[in-house]
């Protein structure tokens, strides 16, 4: 340290001293961002892209995959594998199985499905010891749709708002086959969004 | 039956001991509690009520760890590390009187009796650096040897400010001698030791901005990074203890000690207090600033702060000469 | 420096044309030229920048060694490339001319086996030293196993 | 993934060796020690090895050993076609995703000469900006833990740091469903309006964060200490930067005012009004002085495109029905973006079918790192972390 600059440097000092301590002692008051997960959960907005599931129809309870195999072209890791049961009215999936292990949630077989049949849910909630219970079957698919809460996105609806102008016409989203208590597609609204701690340090 | 003066103070030193290493753990979990919230986090909760039982936990764990010794590592001296490194962090507690009376040994020499023991840890802390056969704790080791000596002589230039005040070694006769006056209030020379005490003892317990003997991310964890289980327990301990011992030290000497309002029997828990607000003003340090580069610390001693604390003391001297 | 003034030294250095579009120069060289035309591009167009340098397997048409220089002032940008020829694996290296050439054409001898005569330290870069095989060739497949890690 | 110097790994026991035979570390009288760092180190920033010679604690030498994270996604995006590759693009750059992706696309559009609607192109350079924002977030975070400790000060800014960047990252999670990878873009457009109400959260959030960063520039800017790790060192001419290649803040903290979206403008960077930011020292310390100047030209962006935003179609083709559905004329090109990081770019050759031909990440990380050998001998150990953080690199990006 040179002689002339000691005092300025020492000034320097404090001040810089005073700053970051007085940052910290304003953050030492506010509210915590962080939550008690397993207690508390955050809330997950409507396009949450979470574990995956199949869908039924709720009235008939048949199922809406027709086991056209095309989440199975489209998916980039290959997770999915679908066998086609052709039958006299429509397709079945005679086999439906999702590697959950290697899905990366990209949300594109989702995006290609024509009967709106896979669809993502808000949660993220699969911790195992076990490898193969991430080995999803048609059972497991269907148990999930049941008991988790759907997010908003399906097959048609995603189309529908990425449609070009021209196309921009029928709302073939009214199909019976849309997932039970979905929000509007416009009322998509994250007010929930943020997580419930963080509110506080706003 | 009168008990002979040795069994008075074993058993002194054993409560003593007991009463350090529990409220050693504590003080970690006020640390954690205290840095999460600083961080806009909520800290330790999950054991017990609010975390209290955090540290018991910590401390079982470490305890049931595998005991780990690096196949090239200096057997003897890694495992003796721990216990030296320890011993010298726990020893200074005997000199620290809580009340007047109230202590293990009131020894007249006590200040140094500190400084000196509170820097024989620095042999444990490069036992543990060598021992390890680690290139990082080499390197932390290094460092530690420079830092130490570097920043112990500041430290007991500004701890002599107040035994020149009171033209005594014993830490009972400083404590005593603020009663009316606090040291941190002599006017300009009280504040400047106290500034200059607190910066040595941050760089003397290696904590941040001076804390580059562990400095993870550099080191990895420095002289301790092949520690585990219980020995690395006892080497976090040492460090705990000694950052508490230099808290009670700095609160003896410019806090009045136990002055306070109150009755004499709340003496030690006002000076309990202040020792804490001081490891509290240490943590809130830590938890602020990034740190600085060895040559830059060793350069921020010798071209610093110790001419600085040289002059304060003769400064003093010349205060308390001519001044009355 | 402006990139028609640039195209204009280009074209008369090289002879042949110049293709790419404003703010793009593109040259095709011969081997022995690779280095000289990029001395050239870096000293007297000013392109201090180097962008990337790759290669491009064309199969039975041999590889092609790509490389994007750009002049950060004008901006403009020239884009070499040369033919190695069918089975040729060896070009010359860059790395005198720019440093961060170096990288780049490891990653290239890495994934295509191309050898950097003049580099400094050509070894691989992001595949294991022991790695058989060079992926990026078209003939090496997906699924090619190797014994270590399948 | 090879080095030079790795004398622990050829000193390897042979396999009849006693048990508890110590190693002799080869001492041949020199003075100098080989140390590793990482491939797991606690400032490593993901897995980079460096193998460091050193003297005392001067750096004498480094070999930088990259390619613990490979996944050789060129290869990959040889063999995935446009449908499916730009969700996988987010996986090269992990913390500012939408980059990358949208490098991708612009190349295959290039190509294609496909146009974007108005809105799309808003929506792009939105999501750009506020990852620009996310990522800048962390690299400000895990560079001052790099320099404070994870037991220090260091921590605590890491944490304010994240803290807000899981604000941008909400506004992303409500737009696209996901925090970190999105596939938030495809060719033709954009896969996801925005959602209602997301405009307003997104201007409270971004007010919040120019706030915020008024406090972590309170914390470091006139910060004695900070100004003495960073200021001098790592000092990276504008020769060495240029022929390295390196870019992004890095090359502005050079002192060359090059900026992507100002000199080779993408996505309609034309229509907003920004500053680029550029420092003349080339130390880490301008690079930070960049960087924080990004934060509020990010924000001013953002503001502009959330007034201005355009009504409209947010693709230009029918959203994705099947995996074949997008072929790209015969031809080359390259696309560049500014990432927070410097110029992502994709070089493309396209044989007219689904699935790209040749496909070339130019990573803006790979580039900027490889000016590590260059730049770090003759500083200390303590020096190398704090160079390491000023370049920010992402090893998804450097070894893809």
């Amino acid at each position: 340290m040179q002689r002339g600059h000691f005092w300025r440097e020492a000034g320097q000092l404090g001040w810089s001293v005073y700053h970051a301590m007085r940052v910290t002692l304003v953050n030492l008051f506010r509210t915590p961002v962080t939550v008690h997960y397993p207690d508390i959960e955050r809330a997950y907005p409507d396009r949450y892209r979470g574990l995956l599931a199949l869908t039924y129809h709720p009235e008939t309870g048949e199922e809406n995959c027709i086991g056209c195999r095309l989440c199975e072209f489209v998916c980039p890791p290959q997770v999915i594998k679908v066998e086609m049961l052709k039958a006299e009215k429509r397709n079945f999936a005679k086999v439906f199985t999702l590697e959950l292990y290697a899905c990366e949630f990209c949300e594109l077989c989702v995006q290609v499905c024509p009967t709106d049949a896979i669809i993502m849910t808000k949660s993220f909630d699969l911790a195992t010891t076990d490898r193969r219970d991430m080995l999803l079957d048609k059972d497991r698919l269907h148990a999930l749709g049941q008991r988790l809460t759907p997010s908003w996105a399906t097959g048609n609806r995603l189309r529908d708002m990425q449609a070009p102008p021209k196309k921009a016409k029928a709302e073939p989203a009214a199909k019976a086959v849309a997932p039970p208590s979905a929000a509007e597609p416009t009322a998509a609204a994250p007010k929930g969004d943020a997580p419930a701690g963080s509110g506080g340090a706003r | 039956m009168v008990l002979s003066p040795l069994v008075t103070a074993a058993i002194a030193g054993f409560i003593l001991l007991n009463a350090i290493v529990g409220l050693v753990t504590y003080v970690t979990l006020l640390e954690r509690k205290f840095a999460a919230r600083m961080q806009s986090r909520i800290g330790p909760y999950r054991v017990g009520p609010h975390g209290l039982l955090q540290p018991i936990a910590d401390a079982l764990k470490l305890m049931m760890k595998e005991d780990i010794v690096p196949t090239a590592a200096d057997r003897p001296v890694f495992n003796l590390a721990p216990v030296v490194f320890l011993v010298p962090c726990l020893l200074i507690f005997a000199t620290i009187p809580f009340a007047p009376n109230l202590g293990v040994a009131d020894l007249n020499i006590g200040v140094l009796f500190f400084l000196a023991v509170s820097s024989m840890e620095i042999v444990g802390l490069f036992m543990a650096g060598w021992g390890s056969n680690n290139k990082y704790a080499l390197i932390s080791a290094m460092r530690a040897v420079n830092q130490i000596i570097s920043y112990d002589l500041p430290f007991i230039f500004a701890a002599l400010v107040p035994v020149l005040l009171t033209g005594s070694m014993r830490l009972s006769d400083i404590a005593a001698a603020q009663d009316g006056l606090w040291f941190v209030f002599y006017p300009v020379l009280g504040q400047l030791a106290f500034l200059a005490f607190m910066i040595a003892a941050v760089a003397a317990e290696n904590r941040v901005p001076f804390d580059i003997l562990e400095a993870e991310s550099e080191l990895v964890a420095g002289f301790r990074v092949e520690y585990s289980g219980m020995k690395f327990a006892l080497i976090q301990l040492g460090e705990y203890a000694h950052v508490l011992g230099t808290s009670f030290l700095g609160a003896l000497l410019f806090l009045g000690a136990w002055a306070g309002p109150g009755p004499i029997w709340i003496g030690p828990v006002w000076f309990l207090l202040k020792a804490l607000g001081l490891f509290l003003m240490l943590t809130w340090i830590r938890w602020s600033f990034v740190r600085i580069r060895v040559d830059q610390i060793l350069a921020v001693s010798w071209q610093l702060l110790l001419p600085a604390t040289l002059i304060l003391i003769v400064a003093t001297a010349v205060v308390v000469v001519w001044g009355g | 420096m402006h990139y028609e003034q640039a195209r204009e030294l280009l074209q008369s250095l090289v002879g042949t044309a110049v293709g790419g579009t404003n703010p793009i120069a593109e040259v095709t060289l011969p081997r022995d030229r690779w280095v000289s035309v990029a001395r050239f591009a870096r000293e007297t167009l000013g392109c201090g920048f180097f962008a990337f340098s790759t290669a491009i397997d064309w199969q039975a048409d041999g590889l092609e060694v790509v490389a994007r220089v750009e002049n950060l002032d004008a901006p403009f940008a020239v884009m070499l490339r040369t033919r190695l020829g069918p089975g040729e694996t060896t070009c010359p290296s860059l790395v005198p001319v720019y440093r961060g050439a170096d990288w780049m054409e490891r990653e290239c001898f890495d994934m295509f086996g191309i050898t950097f005569e003049g580099h400094p330290d050509l070894r691989r870069i992001l595949l294991d030293d022991d790695w058989q095989g060079h992926p990026l060739l078209k003939s090496y497949a997906v699924d090619t196993p190797y014994p270590p890690y399948r | 993934m090879a080095s030079r110097n790795d004398s622990l790994t050829a000193a390897t026991p042979p396999a009849g060796a006693p048990a508890r035979a110590i190693r002799e570390i080869d001492y041949t009288g020199s003075e100098r020690l080989t140390m590793n760092m990482g491939p797991q180190h606690p400032s490593s920033h993901g897995v980079f090895r460096a193998v460091l010679t050193l003297e005392g604690e001067t750096v004498v030498g480094v070999d930088a050993v990259i390619g613990y994270l490979h996944r050789c996604h060129e290869k990959l995006g040889e063999s995935l076609t446009y449908v499916q590759y730009p969700s996988i693009a987010s996986k090269t750059d992990y913390v500012a995703a939408m980059t990358s992706e949208l490098a991708y696309v612009m190349a295959a559009e290039r190509i294609g000469a496909i146009d974007i609607p108005r809105r799309a192109q808003y929506l792009r350079v939105l999501v750009a900006e506020l990852q620009r924002i996310a990522s800048h977030c962390l690299w400000l975070g895990t560079w001052c833990m790099d320099m404070g400790g994870a037991l220090g000060g260091g921590a605590t800014i890491f944490l304010y740091c994240i803290r807000e960047r899981e604000l941008v990252l909400d506004l992303f999670e409500s737009l696209v469903g996901a925090r970190l990878l999105y596939g938030f873009h495809q060719i033709g457009g954009v896969r996801y309006d925005l959602p209602a109400g997301w405009a307003d959260q997104c201007r409270t959030t971004i007010d919040l964060i120019e706030k915020r960063v008024v406090e972590y520039e309170e914390m470091l800017d006139e910060n004695t200490f900070f100004q003495m790790r960073t200021q001098g060192v790592g000092v990276i001419s504008r020769e060495v930067a240029e022929t390295v290649g390196i870019s992004g803040p890095l090359l502005r903290g050079s002192g060359v005012p090059f900026d992507i979206r100002r000199a080779d403008p993408y996505c309609s960077y034309e229509d907003f009004a920004f500053a680029v930011p550029t420092e003349e020292a080339g130390d880490c310390f301008a690079r930070y002085r960049v960087r924080m100047a990004e934060f509020r030209q990010a924000t001013a962006i953002v503001r502009q495109i959330l007034d201005g935003l355009p009504e409209g179609p947010i693709s230009s083709r029918p959203g994705v029905k099947s995996v074949v559905q997008v072929r790209i004329p015969k031809g080359e090109t390259y696309a560049r973006v500014e990432g927070p990081r410097g110029e992502v770019g994709c070089y493309l050759v396209s044989d007219g079918g689904p699935k790209p031909y040749r496909m070339k990440w130019r990573g803006a990380s790979f580039s900027n790192l490889a000016v590590l050998p260059h730049i770090i001998p003759g500083h200390s150990v303590a020096d190398v972390v704090a160079i390491m953080g000023s370049v920010d690199p992402v090893f998804g990006e450097v070894d893809r």
